[in-house]
């Protein structure tokens, strides 16, 4: 079956929603707005007020109710609109959801997931453009998972309310347009994918940046350069065993990151191999991220901020130079 | 909270004709300039989110003429019209909106984030209540500084269930800030009525109880918006601290330009139209002899005159060099 | 707001004997426990942030006296008292506080961080108003899942200028959830005054804005206390959303074992102190012929005994091995 | 001049409240009670309550305040009692401070200062004791500083000052105590230092770690290791002049964080030196930071999970294995 990347997220939380009488979904403008960006178009009239639950502009206190609601038996899926407000209830994601379990010496769990969109990429100008992934990726008791494919969009949900702890989904509204088949295999929230096999290269990449790291892994192909890439689907924990065995298999490597660079994931992901996969280089790894810079609002400008799969095919080709 | 529109406002308009025409025109230019970039967005020469503020002219309109040329503006994503009637010329305005480097902040802003140090406008900020701490901290330097100078900070209801309104509130009435409050209450944070966002409706009783004056005023009548601006400046001005106005309005527009309006009724909509600003505005005048249809003609197309300018200049305008794209960022 | 002491509670108390006396020793196992708590301090046994709660022991008395055993409690920083009440057993609280794996939190948390599943006790928040949301938060639980259930949330005078609180408050009444909101005013937050804290002085007023019963009550007198708990608990069960109840109380210790206490006169804490909650309900039970010094010195070293036992069981504890850092930590 | 660290911080504060009529300190606690950590001691009584200037629990508004009294002509000194409370804030310092000067086309400066006590180490559990510095330094548009030693303490309230644009000041409280003398040099905030010549290994680390280090470089002088120490000082934009110039001398190199290991500060320095200075790598280059759990209460639980100049000897000598 042929879907959208939004119609993937729409029915996972559909399924959700139907499969769990604990799940409701609460945020800004989820139920009669239609939802943001009509991801939960429809469910407020499949599954009344009481589960798609409209909030009033108050982040910080639904976001925590979020947390309460699931200490105190439910399945909150916590829909912030956007990462660039995610700011607001950022003590309550940190202090709490994800501190809670371990400060209570193990008694509560926290069955919460919280949904954002996130990225840029839209003309949206700098306070509606960021990309925040690696900031949570950065706090112990929180899973981060960022869906990058139909699969992933449809099935993340899921396995993220199965998991009786707090996971952050990223949404990336560059994708909502893509279509793809839909499969039913089941997503597990674990691994990294290799989503192309290559030889010579390893293009790492996540979210909105995947689609970009496969058209440069293409256009690196037709200069005879055969680039593999992987799709870290899961920010935290890492799975660095998938990352290191391309890694080590090509020996050269590319972290494409839409955050800024000065302490982005990709710096992470570059230490990482530099501790474990040092000898395994036959050049130093490259870099391609947002540039250090407030996204501003003209097309030309945006573009030139972000990653695009031809600074990421330069950024290849500079490792066999 | 009934969303139903009262009569609209009638009887003779208490100020001299030229001044009446001039907040006529004034409603005019916000309306004709924001009907042009609708026409842009579908044009693809504006991007990015548009809010347009037609249908809520009056309280801008209002309420900067109450206001004095020293003032500080600070406004929301919806600010086209404030920061329009706040001093900052059209064509910079519209040159923005296309992302010119000759638009009011170079283009890098866009429609949600004019700026102008000269006119003392602020923005511009697409943080749901972003504005509110910053207004405070305006009115703070002021009064440190002893400038005779009112902050006045816009905001919608929606922005009042924001922790950011409950703080800033507070701190500028502990600290009698010369700060006004203006809230322009359209019923709706996109999709959500007020009655699904604020226990207390009545938002002037709810800003009252951090001890500060506050009263509501008919925003679709630009009388009773200036009147209730300049009260408002006033009481400030004395030194009592903050005043906290509600400005009862509606958006005839969508949200923004992805909106399927779902939320509510078409005949809602229709029935505040009969309330338009401008219309009962210009009724009013005419009926008092203050306007003529011909003349109301010839205001008109000075207006779009201006906007046909304005758009003339942000089509002329350059793009921003992608080697200045990191210039004015500190510590990159 | 003026920060003098009124006159002691006084005059008979309307609860039979046993439970009056139950409330004695209940306030008498807080005070006693802190002040123990405080020696070990000194002993440094206990470690990092110590917040007493001496003073305001009526507050949390009677509070817990009036929720159902099934009833969730959030609290803050200086929750030891509403721990022990609420059921977590005192030998676990010294345990914890001590920083040993037998602690209700497995000594992970110290003092600011109380926690016990078992009743229904949630903490144990160290960041200003970081509970508000939260019991919001089970509060909406138990109405879907159709739990008779109250969540009390305890906090500070002074974290109603943080925005959490007016969050809070306006999602529990929007949503009519079932939760009582009590502050404990004790004039202070940390160094700051409430008049320079809150621009409305008077709390209740200040809760009223948000559309839902609010009232004061004498928080050093735990018939009070208990009185207003009971009332709020019921009004909530009813069904009509949440209630806020001011508690005004005092801190007869510094903020914490680093305050100099440069903020306050010694002799306002000494015209509070004739007020303190234990001696005055004494008294009164005394005077009514419930109490006798004999029973009083009975009950007191029933209590100086549980808190020897305490202190044992903390000082018999085991260290959680380093090798557990990381166990229970989700996503390392 | 000898004086403690706490002392060079008051008497920094003190001479920019004497130097500058626009200057003013607001934030929680800083009159009345003296300022938390005693940083403000005093400074009520000489400067009056307009200068210094308590204010309310409510971090958001009061920060952004600091922002827009910055934009209004003044020059405020923002104090948030500490890093931990700094989450509530963090949208204005994002998406205000930081962005607005670019996003007004550089019509704006805002000469703001924020101060904030953070890290860890005195037992006082999981939400007070985070190390937040490495996100500060993700965002463009902010300066981040970290004092380290007496001089810094003392003057890099001074140079922030000087900035005309938002600088962060980072204190250490595990430093408070600390002692030495005060130079009349003046510092810049533009720089790191090098804090001990060596030359087989270099240490990297900032703020509280600095010590840390300088202990270990001792230890592992003992066993015939001569490392030399590089304290940060300013956490954004980074300055790898230095970092690269020690890196290449001594051709090994640890990096020491007091943030969680994963997307910390750490991890992009040893990014920049992947990227900038692989080939004159021997080895891998190490870090030692906190280990990816919430602080817990324990003293030697608490000691297990941070930086200890046991483990910086650890992994500098393993570099040499
Ligand atoms: C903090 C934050 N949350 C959510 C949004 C998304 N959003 C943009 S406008 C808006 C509604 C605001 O309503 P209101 O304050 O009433 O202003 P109006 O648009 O009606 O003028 C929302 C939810 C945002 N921009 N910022
Ligand atoms: C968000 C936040 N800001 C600041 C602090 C530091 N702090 C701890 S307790 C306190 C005072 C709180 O006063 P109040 O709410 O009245 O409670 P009380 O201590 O009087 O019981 C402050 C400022 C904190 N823990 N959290
Ligand atoms: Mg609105
Ligand atoms: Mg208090």
């Amino acid at each position: 079956m042929t879907i959208t990347y939004r119609e993937a997220l729409r029915q996972g939380l559909r399924e959700a929603l139907a499969g769990d009488p604990r799940v409701f979904l609460v945020g800004e403008d989820v139920g009669r707005y239609g939802g943001t960006y009509a991801v939960s178009k429809g469910l407020l009239e499949e599954f009344g007020p009481e589960r798609v639950r409209d909030a009033p502009l108050s982040e910080l206190a639904f976001v925590g109710a979020g947390i309460g609601a699931a200490l105190g038996g439910m399945k909150p899926i916590v829909e912030v609109m956007t990462v660039n407000f995610s700011l607001l209830p950022l003590d309550q994601i940190v202090n709490t959801a994800a501190i809670l379990r371990h400060m209570s010496g193990g008694q509560f769990a926290v069955p919460l997931v919280i949904r954002m969109a996130t990225g840029a990429g839209r003309q949206l100008a700098a306070q509606h453009s960021h990309s925040f992934e690696g900031w949570y990726a950065h706090v112990p008791g929180l899973k981060i998972v960022a869906p990058a494919t139909i699969d992933d969009a449809h099935g993340m949900l899921g396995a993220a309310l199965a998991e009786d702890n707090p996971v952050l989904v990223f949404e990336y509204p560059a994708l909502f347009e893509t279509a793809g088949d839909l499969s039913s295999t089941p997503v597990d929230i674990a691994h990294a994918a290799v989503r192309r096999q290559g030889t010579r290269v390893t293009i790492v990449a996540y979210g909105g940046c995947v689609p970009k790291a496969l058209s440069a892994a293409e256009k690196l192909a037709a200069e005879g350069i055969n680039a593999e890439v992987v799709d870290l689907r899961v920010l935290r924990p890492l799975d660095m065993d998938t990352v290191l065995a391309s890694v080590r298999k090509t020996r050269r490597a590319v972290i494409v990151d839409e955050g800024w660079r000065s302490g982005s994931l990709s710096a992470e992901i570059v230490a990482r191999i530099m501790e474990q996969a040092f000898y395994d280089l036959d050049a130093p790894v490259a870099r391609v991220c947002r540039e250090e810079v407030p996204i501003p609002y003209p097309k030309h400008l945006e573009e030139a901020a972000l990653p695009q799969p031809e600074k990421i095919v330069a950024a290849a080709r500079g490792l066999f130079q | 909270m009934s969303h139903a529109a009262s009569a609209p406002p009638s009887g003779p308009v208490p100020f001299a004709r030229e001044n009446s025409l001039k907040l006529l025109k004034d409603m005019l230019r916000i309306r004709r300039m924001e009907e042009k970039c609708a026409e842009l967005y579908g044009a693809a020469k504006i991007r990015g989110f548009l809010h347009l503020y037609i249908g809520e002219e009056a309280v801008a309109t209002g309420a900067m003429h109450a206001l004095a040329r020293g003032d500080n503006v600070v406004a929301t994503y919806r600010e086209h019209g404030h920061a329009l009637l706040k001093g900052v010329p059209m064509e910079r305005i519209m040159a923005e909106m296309f992302g010119k480097k000759e638009g009011c902040s170079r283009g890098r802003g866009g429609s949600m984030h004019l700026f102008d140090a000269h006119a003392r406008f602020y923005g511009g900020n697409a943080i749901v209540g972003g504005g509110l701490p910053l207004a405070v901290g305006f009115a703070l330097a002021a009064k440190l500084r002893g400038e005779e100078r009112l902050t006045a900070c816009f905001f919608g209801e929606g922005a009042m269930a924001e922790g950011a309104f409950h703080e800033s509130v507070n701190l500028a009435a502990l600290w009698k800030l010369p700060v006004a409050f203006f809230c322009e209450n359209n019923l709706y944070a996109m999709g959500t009525a007020i009655e699904r966002s604020e226990s207390q409706t009545d938002l002037a009783v709810k800003a009252a109880s951090y001890g500060i004056e506050a009263f509501a005023v008919d925003g679709m009548d630009v009388v009773a918006c200036y009147e209730g601006a300049r009260r408002a400046r006033e009481r400030v001005m004395a030194g009592g601290g903050p005043v906290f106005v509600e400005f009862r309005t509606y958006r005839f527009r969508a949200h923004s330009m992805f909106d399927p309006e779902l939320y509510r009724e078409k005949a809602e909509v229709e029935e505040w139209k009969k309330r338009g600003p401008i219309h009962t505005f210009t009724a009013r005048l005419k009926e008092q002899g203050h306007l003529t249809e011909e003349r109301f003609l010839d205001i008109d197309s000075q207006v779009a005159a201006e906007v046909e300018r304005a758009v003339a200049f942000a089509e002329a305008g350059d793009w921003e060099p992608v080697e200045d794209l990191t210039k004015d960022v500190y510590a990159p």
